[in-house]
């Protein structure tokens, strides 16, 4: 191929684009729309995945000492805490801390300690972990460590949280690869009618004598115009309106979690979510263009 | 240069469009296709061009065996001649200047000879005034003309013009016919499919006239036939 | 019947296609309009229809005050006349028959009346044969004749034909013209451009000329001009 | 309008789908898609919605009685509790009950309770609540009452539900309207240019000297039959993938929730869902066809 044709290409890809403008309006709006869908679902996805993770991060255990243990043996036990993989962080409850929480538990009847010290209780641990599932073998693990009395995990909300995350994520995904497969059909019947709109167009290049190459490129062009004028507009406006809702969400969302939970931020998702959508303008505007063309070339 | 073998065209709705043709187009003739409304002349451009396939027999064109031509060198055939359609088949997004051009910019020649030919052709057709207007602007008369100077540019071998002149005056219709002579006497085969009595008649070229799908005269310096019939209307 | 005054047209891409016309064509009237091709004669036939406002002076057609009909008003102008149009305008997703239907249809004849009617109208065009098939079906000169069927299928008290025979051989052609010149004396005027030299000459009905946009002849029975003008070509 | 001219529309607009099935085939595809996109997401958020219903309705709270109180005071709160608004059921937890509770919290220590009757513990009702917007006021209202020796709520947790079901529901609401808007946009889009494709076609006709009614109609009639075949299509879809999505999902959700959430059946939202898209696909029909033919019928 030669430059002039390649020029010729770009700039007829680009003057079509101008006077077809009607359609190409129309088609950037489908575009638009349907990348629109899929970014501010994929938004909402990553924040949903985001916080099921931080939820299970939250996950502790704790390991109590047998209450007759010495300084000696706690301390080896909080040193294999400490060495063991998996673990995120931990704190220790000593004698002192357990017998005033006994106490605030007991509340008002706390009168019944009196007379007692805080030598019945045990020392324990709280164990935060980095992943529930995990969870067990660590589990099982301190529960036959030497000195260690028992291990009180919080089974049923590890199980919750952990399967809980699990299928939020599996619905995520599901939904989030539902809305981008309707968004390339729906991007792609749009191609498929604009061409089909122009067929008559296509036939007559093709009557004159030239080559499929030569009448699809320019279309191709068009198509990547359109794509990318698409998705970027698309990518402005989930942009946008994501930065809106987080002004607005945040403080609630933290309040509610106790801090815990927050929105990720538009800067830790924006180039993902920008290479995806460019990713799709582009292979959208070439593979549907030059897929739907096909059969207008057959004359 | 254009060599029909027993050609039967048959359209899929069962119209039999043609029957049996024969016909011989030596390199540098000129030669007229008559023939009522509806006797096969478009049918028989339209194999020459590979737009239909004959149902059976052969086509050759060019030194391009049509009939078994594989999709990707049907471009090529079609750029060695240059068509007029009865239809014109202009671009309506591109200008006229830019129509005709076209013709060019696929056959990837180099922008200085577009710029140069292009207004020629233009200005034969009697059209430089209308080089940036599109289609949709332009009588039905200029249209054709526009599809002329389209089928001219590329000073094709092989020039088929299919009712060249049926929306034009007399005038214009013959400075058409002047154009096509000249391109004739400089050594382009042209087939012109048309209605126009006057013309053929004064042309005195070959004449091959078809009815209902069959040859019925092919003749050199022929006229359009019906010469003595005497049209009258009493009104 | 048809009245111009004072009829100025200008394009917006600023081409003057007509200037100053004063027309009027009585009821029961044959007129051939003649001039060279972008003379202006589709343009005065648009402005008749309302397909193209007048940028200056008055239209009145049957009746209608054309120039300042309100958008309503339009399809009864529309349906009080037949039009043949120069491009044909057949709708590509009906049939033949249902192009002509079409016409009565948006008339809300009875449909016993359509069945009737119809196949009259194919059969005058001599295109019965041809009623089930597709416009793209067709051989230019039976679209072409479709397009004046569909025309004559109401009996307008007006028709208007732009170029009906240019894709038609010379005695189809005298075919549609005689029966134009039937309908005519059955009373209804009719308006007919086009570029036909021998049959403007023959038929000696009011000729009226145009040049460059303007009215150059407006004779009854008038030839087509040039006619001293000899036609010839070394070959 | 005629009868005759009613049955030429009718016929006309179904007649023209199929001879342009080319472009009814491509129109329906981006109204089936863009619809079922849209029912995915409304079952979805169908579901979430329900199921923060019924988290918030786990909400409760506990009246703790003085110790001292004896049988009929204790009863008299009991019956001011049963006659509150609000309340949908309370249990007593009864000094036995208490004891034994204590017992259970103690875990290995609980010897020291030895010695102790159950007289120390208070009487107290633990008070399934209708709506946590109300539980404020109950609160109040309890803790003035005679006999009462403390409430205890779960103020974070009675926050994060209630704040955090209405989040959910403002979200899903909002991604559900964005949805909606999406696909309306898109299918009056898909309009526009199936429109812009056949408005030569129009035009003849209004040269022809039809009035926009006659021409408009069957338009009218083959955008309804467009919309109507795209949303029953999405429907159908939609109720398929739903039922199946039930199937596997229901054990899986009934196992980490305690069989406390669920999803709601097919049964229960296929009526609004059915209602929705008819409306839609009609109107839509209707309405898209009869804007975008606008700018085609002045000529
Ligand atoms: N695509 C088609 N499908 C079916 N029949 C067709 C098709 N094209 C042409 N025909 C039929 O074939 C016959 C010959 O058509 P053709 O176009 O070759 O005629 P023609 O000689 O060019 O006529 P005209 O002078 O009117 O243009 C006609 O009867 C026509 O109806
Ligand atoms: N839509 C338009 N916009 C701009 N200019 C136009 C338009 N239509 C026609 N013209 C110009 O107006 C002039 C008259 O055109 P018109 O179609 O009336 O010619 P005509 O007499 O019918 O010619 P022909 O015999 O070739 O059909 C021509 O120069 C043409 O280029
Ligand atoms: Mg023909
Ligand atoms: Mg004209």
């Amino acid at each position: 191929m030669k430059i002039r044709t390649i020029k010729y290409i770009v700039k007829e890809g680009t003057v079509n684009a101008y006077r077809n403008r009607f359609m190409t309006f129309a088609s950037i709006g489908i575009v638009t729309l349907s990348m629109l869908a899929f970014g501010i679902f994929y938004l909402f996805a990553v924040n949903i995945n985001h916080n099921a993770g931080i939820l299970k991060n939250q996950l502790e255990f704790e390991v109590f000492c047998k209450p007759e243990l010495g300084d000696v043996q706690v301390n080896q036990i909080e040193q294999s805490i400490k060495s063991s993989s998996g673990i995120i962080s931990y704190t220790k409850v000593t004698k002192d801390m357990a017998f005033e929480n006994a106490k605030k538990m007991l509340g008002d009847d706390k009168d019944i300690l009196n007379g007692f010290d805080n030598n019945f209780l045990p020392v324990s641990f709280k164990i935060k972990i980095k992943d529930s599932v995990s969870s067990e073998v660590l589990v099982n693990k301190f529960k036959s460590m030497d000195g260690v009395d028992s291990v009180k995990y919080p089974q049923a909300e590890i199980n919750f949280v952990t399967k809980g995350s699990a299928w939020i994520r599996l619905v995520m995904i599901a939904l989030l690869l539902i809305l981008l497969v309707v968004s390339l059909f729906i991007i792609s019947n749009t191609i498929k009618l604009t061409l089909f709109a122009r067929r008559r167009e296509i036939n007559i290049m093709k009557y004159i004598g030239a080559t499929d190459w030569f009448i699809r490129w320019p279309f191709v062009v068009e198509g990547v115009i359109i794509g990318l004028s698409g998705v970027i507009i698309s990518f402005v406006v989930s942009t946008y309106l994501y930065n809106m809702v987080q002004d607005k969400l945040s403080k609630g969302i933290t309040d509610i979690s106790n801090g815990m939970m927050g929105l990720v931020s538009m800067k830790d998702v924006g180039f993902d979510l920008f290479g995806i959508f460019i990713l799709i303008g582009i292979s959208v505007g070439i593979a549907g263009s030059m897929i739907s063309i096909r059969k207008h070339l057959r004359v | 240069m254009i060599e029909f073998k027993n050609v039967v065209k048959k359209y899929p709705n069962g119209t039999l469009a043609l029957k049996d043709i024969n016909i011989k187009v030596e390199k540098g003739e000129f030669a007229f296709i008559i023939g009522s409304s509806g006797s096969g002349k478009s049918t028989l451009i339209k194999l020459i061009l590979k737009e239909e396939d004959p149902t059976e027999g052969d086509v050759h064109v060019n030194g391009y065996h049509v009939s078994s031509l594989t999709r990707n060198v049907v471009p090529s055939l079609r750029r060695s001649l240059g068509c007029v359609f009865q239809d014109f088949r202009l671009l309506p997004n591109k200008t006229v200047y830019e129509n005709v051009a076209f013709a060019m910019q696929i056959t990837e020649a180099l922008p200085k000879e577009i710029r140069r030919q292009v207004p020629m052709a233009l200005a034969l057709v009697g059209l430089s005034k209308k080089a940036n207007v599109y289609p949709n602007q332009l009588s039905g008369g200029e249209q054709q003309r526009v599809a002329v100077a389209r089928a001219l540019v590329n000073n094709p071998a092989l020039l088929v013009a299919d009712e060249p002149t049926g929306n034009l005056d007399p005038e214009t219709s013959w400075e058409i016919m002047k154009l096509l002579t000249e391109i004739n006497h400089r050594g382009t085969t042209v087939l012109v499919a048309t209605h126009e009595k006057t013309i053929v008649d004064a042309m005195k070229k070959r004449v091959i006239a078809l009815d209902k799908g069959e040859i019925v005269r092919d003749q050199e310096k022929g006229l359009y036939g019906n010469e003595d019939k005497n049209y009258q209307i009493h009104s």
